[in-house]
């Protein structure tokens, strides 16, 4: 399997796992404002065996390789954030089994599903001031930049800017699901360590997209 | 942050090593899946019951193991709800023909984990099901939110299924009787104290020289307001009047309360709080039947405790008073 | 101060009716004298065993009064030995025709009032004897000064001899054998804060955010010297290595060994610091028969732990495995 | 019992009371230095006893009523300070038994009996860093003065003036007896809490003698 797609596949799911180990204590710092501080720990714990088990996950088509990840985030990642991401990884594997080859308009499904399963898993809706909060808007962005046939470096740009965008705007919601729904209304004033995490993955991914492996 | 660890990756499992050391008899160790399981499990001839959890919260859950107690707890790392995995294969060890009961404390992850553990659970043939905590009367508004927290009266829960398990009662009337005490269980704690999860290396919340949380959860969530510190009494009316109006407990009530210190509180503070409300409950005309005061469910080092009340009748007065062994052990 | 207190001169009163209405049906409290005494003593068929030093210790002594280990406990104010009267008291209260045995944890203070009392008490024409405890390593040049203090090793002394009197052992067996009990028990502590006295309101002491006092006392006195924060097993070796050198123990020996929480340290960090310290010993070819991991002799809200060993003999061993029924219950 | 010496033993005595309830606070924290800050809260509790049943002590005698004074240090004070200060004025009142009149070498005899007792009930000597390094050399200078045929103004304020000199040459001492001993050469540097107690004492005596009750 050596298709650019494919290639892009494991770009990204590498920038997701490497952002999570890199930026372990920043997440955890945003989750004790009015969460218990873990989130930054459990997601770095987790994708570190992703990074350490890297090649020797299954690659048969794209969709094979991310349920093999989304097995290990599901299995291995403690507290809320396992389920959830799994449950993303495992939607997002679902919509590209059998496949080498996305469009862009691929992507946009398997975005959409793993927004629906995080839905079904969790419960929550949008403006309860989740992860979900980040990655809705910024997949209806991407929708909008593939619909007008913008280049892959426009649209992750542009997902960018929309996730950082959502993700500030999370900071003036108050919280009703996760831990931070406890505190009520003193949820309001800071910015969900979820949301923010898919801010600054996609910050990354940005800024590295250019320099991604290409087909040669 | 001055602590006693080494690597703080290795909080847990070193922790787990050291209860599997000092109970070489009565429990063993599956380092794999943060496992302490009775040595004797799984038994063939009772519900086996498994805890899980994040860490921290110890003597819950994991020196709460042994005979007349949990079969097992596969406790995720400090204050995160274990993975999946570390669930669905502890069930499997621990499936029993009589099934297994997991119980779990009501927050999101622990939910999510255990839900999907049991689904998994019994897509391979395996009986079991799951009964969830929630007494902390702390959380307001819960219908609208994610629901009560499961706090330190989880203590009885297991206490109540551990020796009915133990007599040989059935996966359902264990159930039965593991909701009945949840339902008669009430608890709010406060924070005098912050406590430093040892991956972060700080305090997890900044409380002012005087300040105090009340109505704190046991992974330093805020609670329902911050306050000024005050005397002894007056703080545990603060934690005691919201239980007793909650469920409520009323004159006439016979009970079993628990001072529960949150880890970084001493003894004798547990003792001088544990004696004003006795005198409250007293004056209320409850009977204190059954006393509890130490640590039983506890957040690190936090300084501060909480209050529980359960309504006895003569089943649950009879299962809280059952023998049980323990791997937290005094003498 | 945060603190769970009303009056801080009334925080040990407090603190005794706590542990009083807790235990109605095995404990009596005699306020006048702070004792907290066993409700069927004295018994006329066994050596009456009373312990007394100052608070802040708990459970020393207060809640290890009961069946196999204490008949009384007449504490003194926070750190402060108790006065004269209290000890003659309660000598008086719980004279047997078998005897009573005073124990007294080797301070200056302890012993004038144990002295003055055991005194009184004989010209009264009770049998009286005092046994000291001295388990604490970290004191040095302890002849040419008071001696070495008595700390948590106190528990095993209080346990031998509980357990001797209760199989109705006379005064001078019980003293062998507390004697013995204590010729063989060494402990060392480290404190990572500094306690706050509920009358003082502030720390006893500073220690820098990444200090620690290595041999300091149980009442906050300064060990042997400061030391910067180490990873939890250093931090165990260095209070191994001396306890080992000591008596000394070695490659061949049974011990018991105690992870003391000194108040404020959790319940996690206890079983990091027994992993290594049962590491330590098996290597040495010492090994662990029976493990103590818990809060035995406190310091208030003091983060630290000592270590403490002993080395076993099938006597000691025995005495040490009887049963005991003590006011510090877990379920 | 009317007398001028019973007038004063009465004031010494309530003196040195009331300044152990006074300095509660102070006194403890001189004990925290290297003890562990009992010293105040113990002689406070105990002092205030004094004080609460000041008019129920049998007054037959000078003796008769340090002797009660003496039981209810002894019986009620904690710590090391109960049996020191009990053993102190116990031989102060056997040196004073019987007697309504006391003379200048009558308190000093007393005081050397006091001495006695609490070298003799702690095992402690001169430069063991405890309250006989203040009592001792303040008796000496006492002795001097009584000899030299000093008034009692005259005495009671070179006694506090040689008590507070004594007290601060304790800083330099190393404690060989106590709590502090425990802490080797790190009790030098601080005074002794017991020594200070002393000067304390001594010179509340000497601003106050005064004004003291007098025989009209
Ligand atoms: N019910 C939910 N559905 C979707 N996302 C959630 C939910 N609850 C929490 N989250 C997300 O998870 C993040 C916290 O994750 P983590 O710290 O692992 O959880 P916890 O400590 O509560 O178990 C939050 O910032 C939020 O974005
Ligand atoms: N052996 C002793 N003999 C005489 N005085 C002593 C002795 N030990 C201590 N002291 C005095 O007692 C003071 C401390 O008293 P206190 O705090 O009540 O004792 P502790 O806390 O050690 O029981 C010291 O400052 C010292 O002056
Ligand atoms: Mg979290
Ligand atoms: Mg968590
Ligand atoms: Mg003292
Ligand atoms: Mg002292």
């Amino acid at each position: 399997m050596t298709t650019q797609s494919y290639r892009d596949t494991e770009f990204v799911v590498h920038s997701i796992a490497q952002t999570a180990v890199d930026n372990e204590k920043t997440f955890g710092d945003l989750d004790s404002v009015v969460g218990d501080g873990d989130f930054g720990f459990s997601l770095a714990r987790g994708f570190e065996i992703v990074l350490a088990d890297w090649d020797s996950y299954d690659r048969t088509d794209i969709g094979v390789f991310l349920q093999k990840i989304a097995v290990v985030i599901t299995g291995r990642i403690g507290g809320t954030s396992g389920p959830i991401w799994g449950t993303a990884f495992l939607r997002a594997a679902t919509g590209s089994k059998g496949r080498d080859e996305l469009t862009g308009r691929d992507v946009v499904a398997m975005l959409r599903a793993a927004i629906e399963g995080i839905k079904a898993r969790g419960g929550a809706e949008l403006g309860d001031k989740t992860l979900l909060d980040a990655l809705s808007p910024m997949t209806d962005v991407i929708e909008q930049k593939v619909g007008e046939g913008a280049s892959s470096d426009e649209i992750v740009a542009a997902a960018a800017v929309a996730a950082r965008t959502a993700a500030d705007a999370t900071v003036t919601m108050q919280a009703r699901r996760g831990r931070a729904a406890y505190t009520g209304e003193r949820s309001i004033g800071s910015p969900d360590p979820g949301a923010v995490a898919v801010a600054v993955i996609l910050e990354r991914l940005a800024s590295e997209w250019s320099h991604r492996p290409q087909q040669s | 942050m001055k602590k006693f660890v080494n690597d703080p990756q290795q909080y847990v499992p070193e922790m787990l090593e050291g209860i599997a050391l000092a109970n070489p008899d009565t429990l063993r160790y599956v380092p794999e899946y943060n496992l302490i399981m009775r040595s004797d499990a799984p038994r063939q001839d009772k519900v086996s019951i498994i805890q899980g959890s994040g860490s921290g919260h110890e003597p819950a859950h994991v020196l709460t193991v042994g005979r007349g107690m949990l079969d097992g707890a596969c406790p995720g790392d400090v204050f995160a709800a274990p993975p999946m995995d570390y669930v669905y294969e502890t069930t499997k060890l621990l499936a029993s023909p009589k099934g297994v009961l997991l119980l779990v404390n009501n927050y999101t992850g622990d939910k999510m984990a255990f839900d999907m553990a049991q689904e998994m659970s019994l897509a391979d043939g395996v009986t079991v099901k799951t009964l969830f905590i929630d007494d902390d009367v702390s959380v307001q508004d819960s219908t609208y939110t994610v629901g009560r927290r499961g706090v330190a009266g989880n203590f009885f829960v297991m206490k109540a299924v551990g020796a009915a398990a133990e007599a040989g009662a059935d996966l359902d009337e264990v159930i039965r009787i593991g909701e009945k005490v949840n339902s008669v269980t009430r608890t709010m704690g406060l924070a005098l104290t912050a406590c430093t999860p040892p991956a972060k290396g700080s305090p997890l919340f900044e409380l002012g020289d005087d300040e105090i949380e009340i109505g704190v959860g046991i992974h330093g969530e805020p609670g329902r307001r911050r306050a000024k510190i005050e005397p002894a009494d007056a703080l545990v009316d603060e934690l005691l009047e919201p239980v007793l109006a909650d469920l409520p407990y009323e004159s006439g009530d016979r009970v079993a309360l628990m001072i529960n210190g949150l880890g970084g509180t001493p003894i004798s503070e547990l003792y001088i709080a544990y004696r004003h409300a006795h005198k409250v409950l007293t004056e209320r005309g409850i009977t204190v039947a059954r006393s509890y005061v130490g640590e039983y469910c506890t957040s690190l080092d936090m300084a501060g405790v909480s209050v529980t009340l359960v309504k006895l009748d003569d089943e649950i007065e009879q299962l809280l008073a059952a023998p049980a062994e323990i791997g937290l052990r005094i003498f």
